[in-house]
């Protein structure tokens, strides 16, 4: 059972590329990427976790209590905003895209064959 | 590739990458039962040292406030990318007269939901502002609540009509918030060096723990964070609705 | 400790604040002028770290938040003379970017500068830091601009799809270093490298190191753009816009190939070092299949800025291979090879964009002697391509000798005819556009027709009437190329970094002068010396690239006379990978895979 | 485990029915799949933090109903053509 | 571990699962800001309340506004090139 969050991690990675890969709208595909980068704020919470460890805010606790481990939390928000920004900048792509070639699915989009 | 060929490979690279990744995780200490030395050293850091209570902000904008500085730049970087990708372009023009107004955006509100809308304004404001502030107290800081903040004139474009609105909050005006947001993050880190000759050094007084000037320049940081937050999600926000509301090619007719 | 550690990075990122700040004011001359002065000021504050850290690296702790009980609890700036080099070096590609981008194009105001600003910020953080997850920061900021910098010109169809392709693996790949990030922190407690490595010293490699190890590399190498994960390479570096091209093929990718041997020296020396051998294996065989598919993809394209990129993951090829070899003499020769390819590879894209600017087409058939007029432009590139093949006694020439030195040493001596291949074809390339463009040479018409549509770009996004070219935009590649030919006969430059790859390849060190700010005092390292064997190799390379750019231009009756079921197979095989590299951004996804999964299981099975 | 986590953990069951819903039936039907699921959440966040005797906490639940309002005037304004 | 952290995995895993199974995107963003609250509740069960806050702005507002006004802009546009084929 712990190592319940690492598999939840693991399978949301993997399922997440396949939506990549199998994508017919890059829509979907900027969507799943977020899936892919969800699991990396599981793996990095979980791996920070203690047993009955308190959130690590000590206005209203002791400093004394057990507290889980902030650093990973810190890193975690630093993942929340670059999954905003990049999902952000490629729907700015994607509507560029579907101006530029009338349509959204990456199969008709190959200006360059070679 | 053909699609048959794609979804091949990866039907076996995906269950080969899962397999490498399991592997490696069953080296990491068994799920609650983590004894890193770092979180306990900030735990038992912060609130002596710096006299915050929350030690996720006080991490995020002292400890490893150069992290935040990386961060609260790709924020900005990519909401400039943003505008340079959603820039109006030659063949493209913008429906922004008056008499346009409410008949292509968000027509039909009735009253009730205007004004609905427009008494929730204050309320969000408060609330984002009572989150930036209280960052390094309780949940909560620079970024959160400054997309709380952002959402309250948001509250007001949805509802009412999103041209008279947009005047009152220009693209430009916006930008500037975003850059001048991000300039201060990063000038209240070069205070540090004019002070007390290292970036990023907290050089302000730590106050009281529990009170709200409490941390030192903590309180600042995350008020720049906050402004430069408003100003990009409210700019990200517009670009895109007037992508999807007022920007048409020359040929089109709505 | 100096103070001006931290500025290299924070002043450019101020500056970007203030460009996009002051647009509403909308002044062209203001925008040029502020950007060329801060990237100015960022190379001599670069200088002045160089220049510090050669006596004694310098450790910058953010905050003041030094260790305390052994324990790093804040962010460092590391840096050694390599890291302050780099730094410096991607300070005057952006400097020359700049410059050349006064009079190139209509650049969207101010919002343009203010990216290559934040590029540069971005890089020079990537080098200094010596935290790992600051790293990691730097490395997406790096992305979120070149993604928004790759799709300037979206009028085009070209630069949109280049762009998503680019920002979806490598958004990719900095996932997988998120998951590298905590396997390291789960097992140390710690962020910093120094720290890592010291706390990974003390165990054997088990699986979740070597797991963290083949996720961290294969980020970093998809930055790098190693086969097969180096797909989108071509597709952005061939459509971003010229100045910026230099940025991301001049020193971007080679950033990612840095932050494999920082990675590997700080971190994994300790517990790799009973693999040694096999990991050695697996660098090289990385670093020739990157090679050698890089150069026979560059060998056969049209379009000649994708040429040029498919000849950057060739030479990104032999700077794996250089770096696989694991040896401070073999990485001093990946640092000369990375500032002579830089400066050559970054005026060749100058050139190419001159003859973009005046013709409007990249094709190297549309402009079938169209460069007979631009003469100044012809001599450049020619030059270039000569430089690129590693022609004695240039700084190409010096880097690649000490690689071949070092591989000869380590039992890799047949190394050098991949080497010599690689070079040939891409520098044979390089040269035959020459020959045709500048000089009219060889049939007009080509292969593949289609592709002559991706190489022409619209007209109207330029300022500029097309009857000239501006002065500045010839003047930079010229000086650049100067710069190629001549670091390397500046004496006592290649001695100098060779001492600096031998204190970045020395583990103990780095994490006593990191940790415990101890003064390091370096063993004297004899310096190389160039050998009969390695002129008459770089004389080898540049016959085979002229012989081969002659074969491509007169060759047809030669071609025409081979057998026809050879030539049929030949087709086939080139038809074949071309398919690979389709723009579809499943297939990339799906080949990242392949090639991640593929670089775990190896190391599992060979380091475990 | 007290009530308040009892409460929570039934609670957070009845999130896999939005999804199915959402992932089933008509885009209307998810769309108000998705309020019950934020609905769902708010109540859940204010267990939790009595259940962990965290009541500052409760500021989250606060925020998330007042943000998740919005965020249905947004749907239901941006898919008002394909409702 | 606590029931309510297996819950709020099980809930994750499910609602992962469902954004990227669904092909229709319309549907993906009502999965998606699901999922956001199943990932938040997940970071509130894992003492993470700041993440946690993070979460619910992104997925509650920050994101599906984003995600909307592009596909409103793409349908929008398919629209309009559906007429000027009719039209030819």
């Amino acid at each position: 059972m712990s190592f319940l969050p690492y598999a939840v991690a693991v399978w949301l990675f993997v399922a997440g590329l396949w939506g990549v890969v199998a994508s017919r709208n890059l829509v979907r595909t900027v969507l799943c990427l977020s899936v892919v980068q969800s699991s990396t704020y599981v793996l990095l919470l979980g791996v920070g976790y203690r047993s009955a460890g308190r959130a690590p805010i000590v206005a209203d606790v002791p400093v004394v209590s057990k507290l889980v481990d902030p650093t990973v939390q810190v890193l975690v928000l630093t993942d929340i905003v670059i999954e905003a920004t990049v999902i952000a900048l490629l729907l700015a792509l994607v509507v560029q895209a579907h101006k530029r070639f009338g349509s959204v699915d990456p199969a008709d989009l190959r200006p360059l064959r070679d | 590739m053909s699609r048959r060929a794609r979804l091949g490979l990866f039907a076996c690279a995906g269950p080969a990458l899962a397999v490498v990744l399991v592997l490696g995780f069953r080296g990491l200490p068994a799920f609650g039962h983590y004894h890193g030395v770092y979180g306990l050293v900030v735990n038992g850091v912060e609130l002596s040292l710096r006299h915050a209570t929350d030690m996720v902000t006080a991490l995020n904008f002292d400890l490893r406030a150069f992290d935040t500085l990386g961060e609260e730049f790709i924020l900005f970087a990519a909401v400039t990318g943003v505008a340079l990708l959603l820039r109006e372009l030659r063949d493209e023009s913008q429906r922004g007269s008056a008499a346009d107004d409410g008949a292509h955006s968000f027509s039909g509100a009735s009253d009730g939901l205007r004004g609905a809308s427009l008494l929730l304004v204050p309320l969000i404001v408060a609330l984002g502002v009572y989150i930036v502030l209280h960052g390094a107290l309780t949940p909560g800081g620079g970024f959160q609540g400054g997309l709380v903040l952002a959402a309250g004139p948001l509250a007001a474009l949805l509802a009412g009509r999103y041209l008279a609105l947009k005047r009152l909050a220009p693209h430009a005006a916006l930008e500037v918030l975003d850059a001048l947001g991000a300039a201060a993050y990063a000038l209240l880190g070069l205070g540090g060096l004019v002070f007390a000759s290292i970036y990023v050094k907290n050089f302000l007084p730590l106050g009281i723990p529990g009170h709200l000037l409490s941390g030192g320049f903590m309180a600042l940081n995350s008020i720049a964070v906050g402004l430069e937050v408003t100003g990009a999600f409210l700019l990200t926000w517009t670009e895109f609705l007037d992508q999807a509301l007022l920007i048409r090619r020359r040929s089109e007719r709505s | 400790m100096p103070h001006v550690s931290a500025l290299p990075i924070v002043t450019p990122f101020v500056a970007a604040t203030a460009l996009v700040a002051i647009r509403p004011l909308a002044r062209h001359w203001l925008d040029d002028l502020i950007a060329v002065a801060v990237a100015a000021a960022v190379i001599a504050l670069c200088a002045v770290l160089l220049y510090r850290s050669g006596s004694q690296p310098v450790t910058y702790w953010m905050g003041g938040w030094r260790p305390s009980h052994g324990v790093t609890i804040g962010i460092s700036l590391s840096i050694d003379p390599l890291g302050a080099g780099l730094a410096a070096f991607s300070a005057v590609l952006v400097l020359a970017a700049l410059i050349y981008s006064l009079r190139y194009f209509d650049a969207a105001g101010g919002l343009y500068h203010a990216l290559v600003l934040l590029f540069g910020g971005a890089m020079a953080g990537f080098c200094l830091t010596g935290d790992l997850f600051n790293l990691v920061v730097f490395f997406e900021l790096m992305g979120t601009v070149a993604y928004a910098l790759t799709a300037h010109r979206i009028e085009e169809r070209a630069p949109i799809q280049g762009a998503i392709n680019f920002a979806v693996t490598n958004s990719i790949a900095g996932y997988a270093m998120f998951i590298g990030v905590a396997l390291l922190y789960a097992r140390t407690g710690a962020l910093n490298m120094a720290q890592i490595g010291a706390a990974l010293d003390a165990h054997r490699a088990d699986p979740l190191v070597v797991v963290a190890m083949a996720v961290l590399f294969a980020g970093f190498l998809t930055k790098a753009a190693a086969v097969p994960l180096h797909f989108w390479l071509a597709d952005a570096h061939a459509v971003a816009p010229t100045p910026v091209c230099v940025l991301f093929s001049g020193v971007m990718i080679e950033l990612g190939v840095y932050a494999v041997a920082r990675l590997y020296w700080v971190m994994f020396a300790g517990p790799m070092h009973p693999h040694l051998i096999a990991l050695r294996a697996i660098l090289v065989a990385i670093g020739v299949t990157t090679a050698l598919t890089g150069a026979v993809m560059c060998f056969l394209q049209r379009h000649v800025k994708r040429l040029l990129a498919f000849s950057s993951i060739s030479h990104v090829g032999v700077f794996i291979c250089g770096l696989g070899l694991l040896g401070h003499r073999a990485l001093a020769g990946v640092a000369v090879y990375v500032i002579g390819h830089g400066l050559t590879k970054a005026a060749l894209f100058l050139c190419a964009g001159v003859l973009l600017h005046r013709f409007a087409t990249i094709d190297e058939f549309e402009l079938h002697g169209r460069g007979r007029e631009l003469r100044a432009v012809g001599i450049a590139f020619a030059l270039g391509g000569v430089l690129l093949a590693g022609a004695p006694p240039f700084t190409l020439f010096a880097g690649k000798s000490l690689i071949e030195a070092a591989a000869s040493g380590s039992g890799y001596g047949w190394l050098i005819a991949v080497f010599t291949v690689v070079s040939a074809l891409t520098a044979g390339a390089v040269l035959r556009v020459a020959g045709r463009v500048f000089l009219g040479w060889g049939p007009a018409s080509g292969p593949d027709p289609q592709q002559a549509r991706a190489a022409r770009e619209r007209v109207d996004e330029l300022r500029d009437a097309r009857e000239h070219t501006p002065r500045t935009m010839v003047a930079v590649p010229v000086a650049l190329l100067a710069a190629a030919i001549a670091v390397a006969l500046i004496p006592g430059a290649v001695p100098a970094i060779e001492r600096a790859a031998a204190r970045f390849t020395d583990h103990g060190a780095y994490a006593a002068w990191v940790l415990r700010g101890a003064g390091v005092h370096w063993p004297a390292i004899a310096p190389s010396h160039v050998s009969f064997d390695d002129v008459l190799y770089g004389l080898l390379s540049s016959g085979g690239a002229l012989a081969l750019a002659a074969l491509a231009l007169f060759g047809a009756p030669l071609r025409a006379s081979l057998p026809g079921s050879l030539r049929a197979g030949l087709a086939t095989a080139v038809a074949g990978l071309r398919g690979l590299h389709s723009g579809h951004v499943g297939d990339y996804v799906a080949w990242w895979t392949a090639g991640a999964s593929a670089l775990g299981a190896v190391c599992l099975l060979a380091l475990g | 485990m007290n009530q308040w986590e009892l409460v929570a953990t039934v609670l957070g069951a009845g999130l896999i029915p939005c999804l199915l819903v959402c992932a089933l039936a008509s885009i209307a039907d998810g769309l108000i799949a998705l309020e019950v699921a934020s609905t769902l959440l708010s109540t859940i966040m204010i267990a939790l933090s009595e259940g962990l005797q965290r009541q500052p906490f409760i500021d989250l639940a606060l925020t998330f109903a007042l943000l998740s309002l919005l965020g249905a005037l947004a749907f239901a304004r941006l898919l008002e053509r394909d409702l | 571990m606590t029931v309510v952290q297996i819950m709020a995995l099980a809930v994750v895993a499910l609602g992962g699962g469902a954004v990227v199974a669904v092909s229709d995107p319309l549907r993906q963003v009502l999965l998606l800001s699901i999922y956001g609250v199943a990932l938040a509740l997940l970071f509130f069960a894992f003492q993470a309340p700041d993440v946690a806050l993070s979460e619910i702005v992104v997925s509650a507002l920050g994101l599906p506004l984003i995600i909307l006004a592009a596909l409103r802009k793409i349908r929008q546009h398919e629209r309009s090139q559906d007429e000027d084929s009719g039209a030819r």
